[in-house]
């Protein structure tokens, strides 16, 4: 099921593309796509204490179709490679990518020289968005990631920065 | 999501679980054979997340296969490093210093209720229940937030270090676990049991669901709450005493029927076993230090020695040879849910699908555990 | 037909307890952290990513290029370089790079280290589009910290 | 024919944008009340507590690519989100809201409702089928069994009320309830005897179980069983089809809480007698029914096909027979007694 | 005046009520033609069963305008709501799609078949628009008290026919449908 | 009688009926599958009771009769469709096919 690439913005009214922008960026629907540990953080940050549903962006999609960003959380493998990028295909556009841990970055610990099973990183198949290191991140690494991803949508940020303390 | 098939003129069709389904916890596909609602066949097809870790163990030094034992079962992480610590130390003959022992018991206890509470959550997500999910994380936050205090991370803790473990607690760690067990204690009749266990809807759909005779367990390898769940009462921390295991008083919850519910009985025992544990190393904890005395590089001597320690899912063992070199000449592991789904394609046959993945939930799988 | 009665009631029963759990549940406070406007103070021994120690005399960094943390690492992410400058005994510290993407945050450097040199960050919130952010040169980074 | 053709063309207008707005924001509602049952705040960002979230959403939805999938049924995929929708809005039409606020008097507003929400189930049906996805094709046949398996005794006990009240006329229905809470069929004990008391609590039962049933809402989703069949009939449904659907269930939740309302609870009849009734009252219960929808969700666990079916073919039906019965039975006693 | 066939013979003005409801009735038998044609002519049998349901509705409407709502309205929870979707579920169970085409291998069948159809449509309405029906003078009213005093008095044997009739229907199938059948 | 005045003649009805019967009948004979039959047969009982209707609306002096008419009608059509369903499922299951040409045991 491949997809055609449409231009993401049809209507060139900036005013118009500026309140779209702002539509698609509140609306982040994730997939429920975990691969390994940075997906139970992924489920920590929609959980209880960090709650992802307050930028709306708890609506964790099972089917590709309805889902706009992938949370790439985890290792991929060279034989799960395919299926991601099917996944990522059957998304509609448009669609961002969060690759999420040091794994879904570059390969993370697992990049080493006797590396025969693990993909370098998301970008050698899929077009990433927003990267978020850490082995796995903490949630709140998740949400900021969300932020910049909205920042990049919208060109602005809503949010204070947060600087760690 | 599939791959399309076309249907076969016969009456089955191939449904394809996975890579990628909500119900896999991951990336573990299940080739299923379906007659209707009903499953003909089943078969789970592993692989999607071999992160080669027998192959780093194999190309590093002890101490850098260390981060890895927290990456292969990342819920019980400590478990693992347990285990391979118990291994090189054995290889080594390194002697662990009491405190160090103790400590090492409550944080792996710790870990392995925070290990239940998301394989409770997760399997009531599974049924359908999505806020019961949410309890147990507010539950869980609590322990990942000790830990974190003494670990330094959330998920994947590095703690462990041959001869003992890489920091002291202190007394903040120790009066925050006595709340929380005073706070799991309380929740646990309400949340838990009344909400969820009591539920009619969740018992007609665990009971008399996936019987696992002892014999299939056996055939299979199975361990852990799975092993438990069919009425045989084989713990590592009982029968294979490690540790200070033997110095404790506990029980091994089993159960004899063998089905979903026992499995969920048996965890959710478990869990107030583990309290039990807690407090009774924080009443006897000693002073002294954390860490043995150890070389920088370790080299033990050639040969072949085997520790095994009870994880959340079962027996975790790992088979170190040395060759006296810095590294292991070669590390076998032995992960409890590569046997336990093993067992998955046999009883899941003449099953219906919703009823197949309660038992697949039952299992508790993590992938990469199974993968390596 | 026994059966049949209790199962209905009980049922019912048990249908209704779960109701009143969670009831309450809705008229209780949030636990939630508000994360952009909450800021969370991270643990002591949290580990971040590692930076360089700042000497407090000398305002530089304690390391000696001794090479050690760079062999400790499980995934080969430090790169340390340095060098004698004339007339003195020690090395000096030049670069030192961290490729934080394969990082495992295992400990193991700072663990390594004799000197004191590293010590973990608290940066607990990072994210960038881009992904060459998170090599960091990290004496540069404790220049700029000055 | 009335000449007042206007009125029904405004009522028509204002059910259409009480309809959109409900089924707009009910999935904040929903998502908001999720997040205070699991102790966390839910959308909270956009806009005031979150009011704007179905507002992005809606954006977002509308300017998603429209794609479909190959070896698709494409005319039926595009249709089956808008069949979902049209019942739903359709029956709005035939709800009175208060004794004065209504299209016109439709003498079989029951019945119409019920053979506009049997339209209903064709949606998932063809939906499920054109999507030509296996877990679509199975939601689709599961939602089919249980939609049957349900609309029995949701009929039967509606025909329970329909020979209580004497008329298949919801607004006869929620007037013959008039005057305080003892009135209203949850409990008839004014007028009606102490048995029927004791019936009827357990024939709300039945109807509020099978009104959830049919709205393929949790615990009875089999529809859209996620960890089962990743989203069901909706597996291949992005952007608005997606849209649409979710806002045909909501609606069909509104449409199931006003028969509720109006069967049971006296429709905008208030409580007590000394309070005036009015359009408020009927609008606060049918909210109070939507909340308890949505706690629900939130609760259980989902049951399994097998089961939900013997929950229906087992107990409901039978026990809704015997509540016929039984109605009929002092119904007659009555007759004669008076 | 029910004696005719045609009533008034002045055409109201489109913009009035009467206007507006013979505009929908013109729409309603629009959908009963689009929905028959589909069901006979489609080539895919779910798109059929679909024009089906189309078809039903449309007669739901038509009966409504033959000042029936109550036969309306079970004609909708009865065709729609239960046959078509029966219908569909056969559809779903048994092959999904026939891999030879729809019709019937004859070179033959299908305009036999048109022309079987064109015949009978022709002789039919001819019969119909020819007769010089006779109209009786309304004695009752033809309302739902009605039908029912006369589905359980003058019928009642009928009725009574009729149940047993789905009885034994309910029961077949079931039969039917069971055996084969390994598992529950 | 103009366009908009339809609904007013009976003629009007009739001819609906034949046409829905019409296209029954092509259905019966041209269709290849018992599934496809079924359906034509459905357009064929739906002409007949349009037709009941429109007699009982124009006609017919006891209203009642006509409705009642078409209310048997729809059960039996709903028997009917339960049983031809149910033997279509059982055909399949022993030939898987619904396709009558395929239906020939019984030749030989």
């Amino acid at each position: 099921m491949g997809t055609e690439k449409i231009p993401s913005s049809i209507v060139q009214f900036a005013s118009l593309d500026k309140l779209l922008g702002l539509g698609r960026a509140n609306s982040l629907w994730p997939m429920t796509f975990g691969l390994a540990c940075c997906a139970i953080e992924m489920m920590a940050a929609g959980a209880g204490r960090f709650d992802l549903a307050r930028f709306g962006a708890e609506v964790f999609r099972p089917s590709p179709r309805q889902s706009d960003i992938m949370i790439v959380a985890g290792t991929i493998t060279k034989k799960m490679a395919p299926a991601v990028k099917t996944l990522y295909d059957q998304m509609p556009e448009p669609k961002w990518v969060i690759a999420m841990g040091n794994c879904a970055i570059s390969g993370g610990p697992f990049k080493v020289e006797c590396n025969y099973n693990v993909v370098e990183g998301a970008d050698q198949i899929i077009p990433v968005d927003v990267y978020i290191p850490g082995c796995p991140p903490r949630p709140e690494a998740l949400i900021e990631g969300i932020l910049v991803l909205e920042e990049k949508i919208t060109g602005k940020r809503r949010w204070p920065r947060v600087e760690p303390t | 999501m599939t791959e399309p098939i076309l249907c076969t003129p016969d009456e089955t069709f191939v449904l394809n679980l996975g890579p990628q389904h909500p119900a896999t916890h991951g990336v573990l596909r299940v080739k299923l054979t379906m007659d209707g609602e009903y499953i003909v066949e089943a078969e789970p097809v592993l692989g999607y997340i071999h992160r080669m870790h027998e192959k780093m163990a194999e190309n590093g030094t002890f101490a850098q296969f260390m981060p890895n034992t927290p990456r292969m079962d990342y819920l019980s992480a400590l478990s693992f490093n347990q285990g391979y610590c118990m291994a090189v130390e054995r290889a080594a003959g390194i002697e662990v210093p009491e405190r160090a022992e103790y400590i090492r018991t409550i944080t792996v206890e710790l870990n392995r209720i925070s290990s239940h509470l998301l394989w409770w959550g997760a399997f009531i997500l599974d049924l359908g229940g999505f806020t019961p999910l949410l309890y147990a994380f507010d539950d869980r936050e609590k322990i990942l937030d000790l830990l974190e205090h003494v670990t330094g991370s959330r998920l994947t803790y590095c703690y462990y270090r041959f001869g003992g473990v890489y920091n002291d607690i202190d007394d903040e760690f120790i009066t925050g676990t006595r709340e929380f067990i005073k706070r799991l204690r309380s929740r646990m009749p309400t949340l838990y049991h009344d909400l969820v266990t009591g539920n009619i809807i969740l018992i007609k759909r665990l009971k008399d669901i996936g019987h696992i005779s002892p014999e299939v367990c056996r055939k299979y390898g199975a361990t852990g709450p799975v092993l438990r769940g069919s009425g045989i009462e084989y713990d590592v921390r009982k029968n294979e005493p490690y540790s200070i295991y033997p110095e404790l008083d506990f029980d091994i919850p089993h159960y004899p029927e063998g089905d979903c519910m026992a499995r969920y009985m048996v965890r959710m025992d478990e869990i107030e076993q583990s309290l039990r544990i807690i407090e009774q190393s924080l009443d006897k904890l000693p002073g002294g230090p954390v860490q043995a005395k150890v070389p920088k590089t370790l080299k033990p001597p050639a040969g072949d020695c085997y520790a095994a320690v009870e994880a959340a899912k079962g027996t975790f063992g790992c088979r170190l040879i040395c060759d006296g070199d810095k590294g292991p000449y070669r590390l076998k592991l032995r992960s409890p849910c590569f046997s336990n789904l093993s067992l998955f394609g046999e009883i899941a046959e003449g099953m219906l699908l919703a009823d197949a993945l309660a038992v697949m939930g039952s299992l508790d799988l993590v992938i990469p555990e199974i993968d390596r | 037909m026994n059966e049949y009665w209790r199962d209905i009631l009980y049922g019912t029963k048990s249908l209704l307890i779960g109701l009143k759990v969670t009831g309450p549940e809705f008229f209780k406070p949030v636990i939630t952290e508000q994360y952009p406007h909450f800021v969370p103070v991270m643990k002591e021994r949290f580990r971040g990513h590692i930076e360089l120690t700042r000497n407090e005399e000398t305002g530089g960094s304690n390391c000696v290029v001794c090479g050690m943390c760079q062999r400790a690492c499980p995934s080969s992410c430090i790169t340390v370089e340095g060098e004698k400058p004339e007339g003195s005994k020690k090395k000096v510290l030049t670069r030192y790079i961290l490729d934080f993407t394969k990082c495992s945050l295992c400990g193991s450097c700072v663990e390594s280290c004799n000197f004191n040199a590293i010590q973990f960050s608290r940066e607990y919130n990072l994210a960038s589009t881009n992904k060459s952010d998170y090599i960091f040169d990290l004496v540069k980074r404790l220049e700029e910290q000055r | 024919m009335d000449t007042s053709i206007w009125r029904p063309i405004l009522y028509l207008i204002g059910v259409m944008a009480f309809a959109g707005v409900n089924a707009a924001w009910l999935g904040w509602c929903e998502r908001k009340g999720a997040g205070h049952i699991q102790r966390r705040i839910g959308p909270k960002e956009v806009g005031p507590y979150g009011l704007l979230q179905p507002l992005a959403d809606g954006i977002k939805l509308m300017t998603k690519q429209l794609l479909v999938p190959q070896g698709v049924d494409g005319i039926l995929f595009r249709v089956a989100p808008v069949l979902a929708m049209i019942p739903a809005i359709t029956s709005m039409v035939a709800i009175p809201f208060s004794a004065t606020f209504h299209a016109r008097p439709i003498e079989l507003s029951v019945l119409l409702i019920f053979a506009l929400a049997s339209i209903g189930m064709m949606a998932i049906l063809l939906g499920g089928w054109a999507s030509n996805n296996k877990y679509s094709l199975i939601s689709a046949a599961r939602s089919v069994s249980q939609n049957v398996a349900y609309e029995i005794p949701m009929l039967i006990t509606v025909i329970t009320i329909v020979m209580l009240s004497g008329s298949m006329n919801l607004e006869e229905i929620a007037l013959q309830q008039k005057g305080g809470f003892w009135n209203w069929y949850i409990f008839p004990i004014a007028g009606q005897s102490i048995a029927q008391a004791i019936i009827m609590p357990v024939s709300f039962l039945i109807f509020f179980t099978c009104s959830v049933a049919e709205t393929n809402r949790a615990p009875f989703d089999m529809a859209e069983a996620e960890s089962e069949l990743i989203a069901g009939h909706m597996t291949e449904y992005g952007s608005m089809g997606f849209g649409l659907f979710m806002m045909g269930e909501y609606l069909n939740i509104v449409v199931g809480a006003c028969l509720t309302a109006i069967l049971f609870f006296g429709g905008w009849d208030s409580p007590l007698p000394f309070i005036p009734s009015g359009v408020l009252w009927f609008v606060l219960k049918i909210y109070l029914l939507i909340f308890t929808f949505i706690w629900i969700r939130w609760t259980y666990p989902r049951t399994q096909i097998y089961k939900l079916l013997n929950l229906s073919w087992k107990i409901l039906i039978p026990f809704s027979l015997a509540i016929l019965l039984l109605t009929a039975v002092f119904i007659k006693i009555e007759g004669i007694l008076i | 005046m029910q004696t005719l066939f045609c009533q008034p013979a002045a055409s109201p003005s489109l913009f009035s009520a009467e206007g507006f409801v013979g505009l929908i009735f013109l729409l309603t038998i629009t959908i009963v033609i689009f929905g028959a044609a589909i069901a006979t002519t489609s080539k895919r049998l779910v798109r059929c069963v679909a024009g089906l349901a189309v078809a039903f509705t449309g007669v739901a409407g038509v009966y409504y305008f033959l000042l029936s709502p109550f036969v309306a309205m079970m004609q909708m929870l009865i065709y729609v709501g239960a046959v078509s979707i029966l219908i569909a579920f056969a559809v779903m169970m048994a092959s999904p799609e026939s891999h030879k085409g729809t019709y019937r291998g004859g070179v033959l069948a299908g305009p036999i078949g048109f022309s079987t159809g064109v015949i009978f449509f022709a002789a039919l309405s001819i019969l119909g628009l020819k007769t010089e029906w006779q109209a009786f003078p309304r004695q009752e009213t033809g309302s739902i008290e009605h039908v029912g005093m006369a589905f359980l008095t003058t019928y009642s044997l009928v009725f009574e026919l009729i149940s047993i009739v789905l009885l034994l229907a309910i029961i077949g199938a079931l039969v039917l449908a069971r055996r084969g059948r390994s598992r529950v | 009688m103009t366009i908009l005045n339809l609904y007013n003649c009976l003629g009007t009805y009739l001819v609906l009926g034949a046409l829905l019967f019409g296209f029954g009948i092509y259905g019966l004979v041209a269709r290849r599958t018992l599934i496809g039959m079924l359906i034509a047969s459905e357009l064929v009982l739906a002409g007949s009771s349009v037709n009941f209707m429109a007699f009982n609306r124009f006609l017919a002096p006891d209203p009642a009769v006509g409705q009642i008419f078409t209310l048997f009608i729809m059960a039996i059509a709903a028997a009917e469709a339960a049983i031809a369903v149910s033997i279509v499922v059982a055909v399949y299951r022993n030939y898987k096919s619904i396709d009558t040409e395929d239906l020939v045991d019984l030749q030989g």
